[in-house]
């Protein structure tokens, strides 16, 4: 059983993306006992998945390293991985959180020495990966995994395989008798980062994804992009492999659209902007973007970020939603078909790949928060008295770039330094 | 005062108002943001004699381009494939907004006059009215001949061959010029869609009138 | 615990590295050449019973200093916690048998690569302590707060209410600021419809009744001096007095000013009274009081309004702002509504380019659009006043037509913000940029102090582009250059009132942090909760300066004699000072010239026909470091002939170790850092450019060295280069080979 | 008693002598296997079409709908209003939206209505026959009563417009809807896929824009040709037409060689169910369909 020492004057944080991260960071560097919770089986949520930050070009796994040593540097963190918060009982300064922990298979043993890997052949589904790959049924969630602990994959529980990742193991790290356990974590106030999930663009039919390989969506593209993606960095399309020099990349897909999500998720404008620097950063010879686009967001400063990538002559701007995709079955190439409403020219232009900015839809949707919390239109969380000690942060209230994220949640974090203040106090 | 001029000093040039009140669904029209999916969307999109695509349209209205939007062949494009609907992000009933300028204009008597669709949908209106329901081989003669006699035969004989093997297949009934098809009630259809038509145009006087 | 120094070593056998290493031998090493006192294997070190292992004996034999010789000190660091004691990690799995084939052939570079690990680590673990903290502690809890528009109240009621007194200092006489002056807020709330009250008044009466909260008006912050914790204010109101206060840590919320519409003649400004910005239309805003808004010129309402957005802003052609306000949009649906809200026969058009309402603002354009809103994609060219009305003449991008104008009674330009952030303090060495508050900096009158701060380094928060102090990072958006100090609101970022709130709300908890660290001597982001601190020996110090010049974070003054006067509590522990200077009396007690230099040393040096290059890696920890682990964890190989050490920062990088590593025979050198410039990455801000600069000069030492300049490589290395770290060595390396070995090993 | 009844709303066009006056004849032989049991609405009218609002505007476009709507509730009061005409399903489906949306509308409607001596009380659900048959049947009952499958037959489904959208069949998607190559296979045909499904065949345009439209038709036709098709199968009787009976004039524009039968689904079910080619209307095609009339002549 795992063991949670927790009060009162703790704070219990649901995610541990960025948003949960920095929550929990900020509230126990001012002192504060806090419990992270984290679905997965690794921190760093979905900013770990992106290659490159907007508008510096820097890496998001660069600022989850120094994340990631601020948490093993303090001992007031309690990370619980595998977990979900599935009740929350009790008020403000006086709060119950049920958690179910799913068995990962792996205990503390684990040395992340990859001889279970080395023995496991079933493949599995690579998640970090936007499941654009596959990984071995015993993983390392990814290479910057906080715990930098292994996984068994449920599917291979009770298979002959396990037991060989199991014999494997030379330090007793396999657990292959765990079970899901649920435990009570008692809490002053708790910060609710659940983050975001991308719209499922398979519903933006006449775009085609799932029927057209090379349709793919922009939180894939970053893996393409990455190096510890499934092409090892390389703008390889899906369908055939070939070199994705010729990219377009589709502006609201999702977003601005009664049909789907009715908010700006506001991100993907420069997520975009910053993608077209990956084709020309691989092909710089003869690399193409085109930009489909309503309204360029390059809100504030990062105007300037805009303004350099359309001084580059590799990459065009097309106002216009486009209508469809279609498909040349000779080539693999999926074709745009649509109109630049800026003086009305009829287009039908052939990519390798096209790129689907989809939209940004809060976790908290379709997803029953375990407490009484105020939500708007699109499912964000509101800030709300009503709420009590419950604070929303990051994505989950709003569609935010990282750098709005973590201002969000540092906010947050101190909401609930508010409570949990307010609580020594009353019993000081 | 032409029944245009009429409607023209009474909006005052605020075309997007009469728009609003004297089109079906016209009220949408302010709801656009110009994205463009209507016009990418619309199968007809590619042919020629295609002047302004939808969202263009709506564009022109705001700005107040009555006289070309009005007498544009456009909007008499549209084969009704609601692409453009089930499209757009702003569930604009696009399809209808067209079809309601279209109407409009060929109210106000300003509608291209050798525009094909608009006399088309002319005679199948009349057409189906008459009886009550289409009479399909009065409805293609009616079009052959729609510009004269000869033009009408040489019509008829570049069409000869469809309408043969229609005949053959039993789906063409050369009766039907005579009679054919048609409903019991006819007057009891003729008085109601007479009083439909009085009640919405007085609807619409009443807006102008406001 | 023991007083006396007792320095174990202990080699892990387990994940491979007994059966690729000679354990025993790496033992040897350590008693016979790294002389410690103790020295273990363990099959299984991070094991509950190896851990056990080494808690019995610090307990029993007194061992004060560890010693690892495992996996890399990124890893395991739960079961390798050891607070108390000074910790030193030999990394051998990801550092050397992961990135090692495993091959009989490779087997005896492996050993050695693993064997002066061993030498290294029990060399550095010799010339650390372990950290006890800062001394110099301050133990004020109150926050200043300068500046009373939304942001300061909403930073000075937050940190309230957590229980922090406030000091709130205002230069006009009411608090408000800009928000005070609006008639009506950007809705923030579902349906988000329609203009909300902006809840400024409110405010004011909370401040107002707040016992916590001391305000000063018509006041301003007339000098600033110490540190986190310990800052000594001087506030001077306008009647002359000047009141001292004990602060803890600052805010600067000094918000931002409209864009001069003044500079913007081709749209009508100044020529005619009709033509207004949009402040000045929230004036006729409140003045209408809900009734009909009047035309400035002749008094009748307006019947019909434009909306020009970006005017002045989003310039590419350098004349004005090149920056878009982000608030703007949204803020001109707001006064379209204000007209059709009362009147919806009132024309409104907003003439845009890009249109931008984030999130739940496009429930607000539609809103508009709903209400008759005219949107038009356009630029405009000009606005013309006439007789009786104004002509807007712009181009219609989507009719495509040049000519497009309107007519209309009223224009509101919408001008977006300039930040009030005091003092360039880089302006005389960096080149004007173009457009907005640089050029009001250098061109105008010279903008007066905000903070007056008796820093060496300049008496304001350091700006980024445009005059905004806002954090270059992407992940820490709070981090100013300034320990304690935090700026909120629009003066670092254009902002709204929502987002001013949010960040105002942030920045108090990050303020509330720095004074709960500074009291327990600790450091601030990003080594937070690190008690190591910089200890200079005075006597040694020649007075050169360049350890205050260099500071990335204005933390060392100089004394009345002109040493180096460090304040601990701003100090981030980056080491730059340390490597900047020249006679090396500046150290950490767990990172010193010694602590590198030791482990420089204690390499054994083939001799020059062994074909055994030795390359020394001074390694950033942040970036280069975690990449070559991660290297190591996808075995990608690379030269056995490296010796990695980790370094907090670039700039920490002292000549000497290189001058040293060069004397002592080594055969080449790299230096991975972050990138710097424009877009640099470097955690400590200018670390890793300073370091740079300082390393440029070396190609000086290597010339009287009579060596080839190819010895020393300067590479950026971002934490994803985990495929080109390895590649980078291994041309290194080769490099080498071609240039021969090092003519100084023999001495 | 039938399994299921229904007030029929057959359209101008299924009418005896009529361009789809063989749907009709399918349509009723498979209703009559399946036990389906359609009542034509007595004296009903013109739906006006799509085309009908140039001239007919607004409320005589709904009026016309509504009086159907009266006659239907009036002598078959609690059945559900079935057509088989893509457009008369949407002119009828549009109208009772609207009429249901605006009570302005209704109350106009009603006025007008009185003209004829009508009124509505409520408005029955007007639905497509194809929608009939997937809901209310069921897969499994529109699989029973195959008899002689039709295997080896490759189908290009041409959806087309207005059985897709705007209201589509439900669960459907607009650009790639799959339930008529559904309907295909639960026949036994084999449904090619190709990218043509949901094209427009420019629908009334074939009269007054005959250039317009057959530059679509072609592109349909050659790409279910293409594709593999052999025959092509719709729900919607202006579809079937426009890409049937222009295939001559295409193929002289374009030098093609089209020659594709065109059939509607009921025709493929009569034809599976063990109809003849009569039943089935294939005498009705104006380009034969010989490989299903040979199944059709099976025993």
């Amino acid at each position: 059983m795992t063991a949670i020492v927790a009060t009162n004057e703790t704070i219990l944080v649901v995610g541990g993306g960025i948003s949960g991260m920095t929550a929990a960071l900020e509230a126990a560097e001012t002192g504060k006992q806090v419990v992270l919770v984290e679905k997965t089986a690794a921190l760093g949520g979905r900013t770990s998945q992106l290659y490159r930050y907007f508008p510096k070009m820097c890496h998001p796994t660069c600022g989850l390293e120094i994340n990631l040593r601020r948490l093993k540097a303090n001992p007031r963190i309690k990370v619980l991985t595998l977990a979900e918060v599935t009740g929350i009982t009790g008020g403000s300064g006086d709060y119950t959180a049920t958690v179910r922990i799913t068995p990962r298979y792996v205990n503390e043993n684990c040395t992340a020495c990859g001889e279970c890997a080395k023995v496991v052949s079933t493949q599995v589904d690579d998640q970090f990966n936007y499941k654009l790959g596959k990984t071995k049924a015993a993983y390392l969630p990814n290479a910057m995994a906080y715990p930098q602990r292994y996984v068994l994959d449920a599917s291979i529980i009770g298979t002959a395989e396990a037991e060989k990742a199991k014999a494997a193991c030379k330090y007793g790290a396999i657990d292959l008798d765990q079970k899901e356990e649920t435990m009570q974590i008692k809490a002053g106030a708790v910060v609710w980062a659940t983050g975001w999930q991308p719209y499922d663009a398979a519903k933006i039919q006449p775009y085609g994804y799932g029927r057209f390989k090379n349709v793919i969506t922009s939180v894939e593209f970053e893996r393409l992009a990455d190096p510890h993606g499934p092409t090892r960095g390389k703008l390889l399309r899906p369908s055939d492999g070939k070199e994705a020099k010729n990219v377009a990349f589709i502006q609201c897909a999702g977003s601005r659209d009664e049909n789907h999500l009715r908010h700006c998720s506001r991100f993907c404008c420069m997520a975009s902007l910053k993608q077209t620097h990956y084709v020309h950063e691989n092909f710089p010879e003869d690399g193409k973007s085109t930009i489909y686009y309503i309204d360029i967001r390059a809100i504030d400063r990062f105007e300037d970020f805009y303004q350099k990538v359309k001084a580059d002559s590799s990459v065009t701007f097309t106002k216009s939603k486009v209508a469809r995709i279609s498909l040349n079955e000779a080539t693999g190439n999926p074709i745009c078909h649509g109109v630049d409403t800026e003086g009305y020219h009829r287009y039908a232009n052939e990519h390798d790949l096209v790129v689907l900015a989809v939209g940004m839809e809060p976790s908290v949707k379709g997803m029953s928060i375990p407490a009484s919390v105020a939500a708007d239109s699109s499912g964000f969380i509101e800030a709300d008295p009503l709420n009590g000690g419950i604070f929303g942060a990051g994505c989950a209230t709003n569609a935010l770039d990282v750098n709005r994220s973590v201002q969000s949640a540092t906010a947050a974090a101190l909401r609930a330094v508010q409570v949990v203040n307010k609580v020594a106090r009353a019993e000081a | 005062m032409s029944a245009n001029a009429q409607m023209a000093t009474k909006y005052k040039n605020n075309f997007l108002k009469e728009v609003e009140e004297q089109v079906e669904m016209g009220e949408w029209v302010k709801m656009c943001m110009q994205c463009g999916v209507c016009s990418g969307s619309c199968p007809t999109n590619f042919h020629p004699g295609w002047e302004h695509p939808p969202q263009e349209i709506f564009m022109m209205i705001r700005a107040g381009k009555r006289e070309e939007v009005l007498t544009s062949p456009s909007m008499w494009m549209c084969t009704s494939c609601y692409n453009c609907i089930v499209r757009c992000p702003r569930k604009l009933p696009i399809t209808h907004i067209m079809h309601g300028l279209a109407n409009y204009a060929h109210r106000l008597g300003v509608a291209p006059k050798m525009q094909p669709t608009r006399s088309f949908a002319k005679l199948f209106w009349n057409n189906c009215v008459k009886t009550g329901r289409v009479n399909e081989l009065k409805l293609s003669v009616g079009l052959y001949f729609k510009d004269g006699l000869s033009q009408g035969i040489r019509n008829g004989m570049a069409m000869k061959d469809v309408a043969l093997g229609l005949l053959k297949a039993k789906r063409l009934n050369p009766f039907e010029l005579f009679g054919g098809h048609k409903c019991k009630d006819q007057n009891g259809i003729h008085a109601m869609l007479k009083k439909a038509r009085e009640l919405e145009e007085k609807r619409k006087a009443l807006k102008a009138a406001a | 615990m023991s007083a006396e120094k007792k320095v174990a070593a202990y080699i892990c056998k387990g994940c491979g590295l007994g059966e690729r290493l000679d354990a025993d031998a790496l033992v040897n090493v350590a008693q016979k050449e790294g002389k410690v006192q103790l020295a273990r294997s363990h099959d299984f070190l991070c094991s509950e019973e190896g851990v056990d292992l080494i808690k019995s004996d610090i307990a029993n034999e007194g061992v004060t200093h560890i010693m690892i010789g495992a996996c890399s000190r990124r890893a395991k660091t739960e079961a390798f916690y050891f607070p108390q004691n000074a910790v030193a990690r030999a990394n051998l799995r990801e550092g050397v048998i992961w990135i090692r084939p495993d091959t009989e052939e490779a087997r005896e570079t492996t050993q050695e690569m693993a064997a002066d690990y061993i030498r290294m680590g029990c060399a550095e673990i010799k010339a650390m302590s372990a950290p006890a903290g800062n001394p110099n502690t301050g133990s004020s809890r109150t926050l200043l707060v300068v500046g009373g528009g939304v942001s300061g109240m909403t930073a000075a009621l937050e940190a309230s209410r957590t229980g922090y007194p406030v000091v709130l200092v205002e230069k006009s006489g009411q608090l408000g600021g800009w928000a005070a002056k609006l008639w009506r807020r950007i809705p923030v709330h579902e349906p988000f419809k329609a203009p909300a009250d902006t809840g400024v008044a409110d405010m004011v009466a909370q401040i107002q009744a707040d016992p916590n909260i001391k305000v000063y008006l018509n006041a301003t912050v007339a000098k600033t001096d110490g540190a986190p914790g310990r800052f000594e204010v001087q506030i001077a109101t306008e009647s002359g007095s000047v009141a001292t206060e004990d602060i803890g840590a600052i805010i600067q919320a000094t918000g931002a000013e409209p864009y001069d519409a003044n500079k913007l003649p081709e749209l009508g400004y100044g020529k005619s009274p009709d033509v207004v910005d949009q402040a000045g239309l929230e004036a006729l805003a409140r003045a209408a009081n809900g009734g009909p808004m009047l035309k400035p010129s002749n008094g009748k309402p307006v019947k019909s309004v434009a909306f020009v957005q970006c005017a002045g802003q989003r310039d590419a052609g350098g004349q004005h702002l090149s920056y878009c306000s982000g608030y703007c949009c949204n803020a001109s649906i707001k006064q379209a509504m204000y007209f059709k809200d009362g009147n919806p026969d009132v024309d409104t058009t907003i003439l845009f380019t890009d249109l931008r309402t984030p999130g739940n603002g496009e429930d607000f354009y539609r809103s508009a659009q709903e209400k008759g809103v005219i949107f038009s994609k356009g630029k405009v060219a000009s606005v013309s006043p006439g007789a009786d009305a104004l002509t807007v003449n712009f181009h219609d991008l989507i009719l495509d037509d040049k000519d497009a104008r309107l007519e209309v009674d009223l224009v509101v330009l919408a001008t977006g913000q300039v930040p009030n952030s005091g003092v360039d303090i880089e302006a005389p060495n960096k080149p004007q940029v173009e457009g907005g508050a640089a050029d009001a900096a250098t061109v105008e009158a010279k903008p007066i102090s905000i903070l007056n701060l008796q820093y060496r380094q300049g008496p304001d928060v350091p700006q980024l582009k445009w005059g905004f102090t806002d954090s270059h990072f992407i992940c820490f958006p709070y981090e100013t250059r300034r320990t304690g100090i935090y700026t909120v609101g629009p003066v670092r970022r254009p902002m709204d009132m929502a987002q001013a709130r949010e960040d105002a709300t942030g920045a108090t908890l990050k303020a509330i942090q720095a004074i709960e660290n500074a009291q327990l001597g600790r450091a601030a982001h990003p080594r937070s909760g690190d008690l190591s601190f910089p200890k200079v020996r005075l006597e040694g110090c020649t007075q050169c300066k360049r350890c205050t010049v260099e500071c990335p974070f204005g933390a060392i003054d100089e004394d009345e004699r002109r040493f180096p006067l460090f304040n601990e509590s701003r100090c981030r522990r980056c080491g730059t000072c340390m490597g900047a200077c020249p006679v090396r009396v500046i150290s950490f007690e767990n990172y010193s010239v010694d602590t590198v230099g030791s482990q420089i040393k204690a390499v054994d040096i083939p001799d020059e026909f062994s074909e055994k290059p030795r390359i020394l890696i001074l390694a950033c920890e942040n970036d280069a470091y975690p990449a070559l682990d991660m290297a190591g964890m996808q075995h990608n190989e690379y030269s056995a002939f490296v010796r990695i050490i980790p370094v907090r920062c670039l700039g920490s990088v002292n000549t000497i170790w290189i001058t040293d590593a060069l004397n002592a025979g080594y055969d080449g050198v790299m230096l991975m850092g972050c990138k710097h410039g424009e877009n640099y990455q470097c955690h400590f801000v200018k670390g890793s450019e300073l370091g740079r600069y300082r390393l440029s000069k070396i190609d000086d030492t290597l010339k009287n060295l009579n060596l080839e300049t190819d010895r020393v490589r300067d590479l950026e290395v971002a934490i994803a280069d985990i495929e080109h770290v390895p590649a980078m060595i291994n041309q290194y390396a080769e490099r080498i080979v071609e240039i021969g070995m090092s003519p100084f090993k023999s001495f | 008693m039938a399994k299921k009844e229904y007030a029929f709303y057959p359209g101008c066009s299924s009418q005896r002598g009529a361009s789809a006056s063989n749907y009709l004849t399918s349509v009723n032989a498979m209703c009559k296997t399946l036990d389906v049991k359609i009542t034509e609405i007595p004296d009903w009218n013109c739906c006006s079409a799509s085309i009908g609002y140039a001239e007919g505007g607004e409320l005589p476009r709904h009026v016309l709908n509504a009086r159907n709507f009266a006659l239907a509730e009036k002598h078959m009061p609690g059945q559900d209003i079935v057509a088989t005409c893509a457009a008369c399903w949407l002119g009828a489906r549009e109208s009772k939206e609207r009429l249901e949306h605006s009570s302005v509308l209704l109350q106009d409607t009603q006025e007008a209505l009185k003209e004829a001596g009508l009124n509505i009380k409520a408005i029955p659900e007007v639905r497509h026959m194809v929608e009939v048959l997937i809901e209310d049947l069921g897969w499994n009952a529109l699989a029973a009563p195959v008899k002689n499958p039709l295997e080896g037959l490759k189908f290009a489904g041409y959806v087309g417009c207005q059985t897709n959208r705007p209201f589509g069949i439900s669960g459907e998607n607009f650009e790639n809807p799959m339930y008529l190559d559904k309907l295909i296979e639960t026949v036994g045909g084999e449904a090619v896929p190709y990218d043509q499904k949901v094209t427009c065949c420019g629908g009334a345009l074939a009269f007054s824009e005959p250039d317009k439209a057959q530059a679509q038709i072609k592109d349909i036709v050659e790409s279910a040709y293409d594709h593999g098709a052999e025959m092509i199968v719709t729900p919607c009787p202006l579809c079937q037409a426009n890409v049937e009976i222009y295939q001559g004039h295409i193929n002289k524009k374009y030098g093609t060689k089209f020659r594709i039968p065109v059939l509607y689904y009921s025709q493929l079910m009569t034809v599976a169910y063990g109809g003849s080619a009569k039943e089935a209307g294939l005498d009705g095609q104006v380009i034969k369909a010989p490989k299903l009339e040979a199944i059709a002549g099976k025993k």
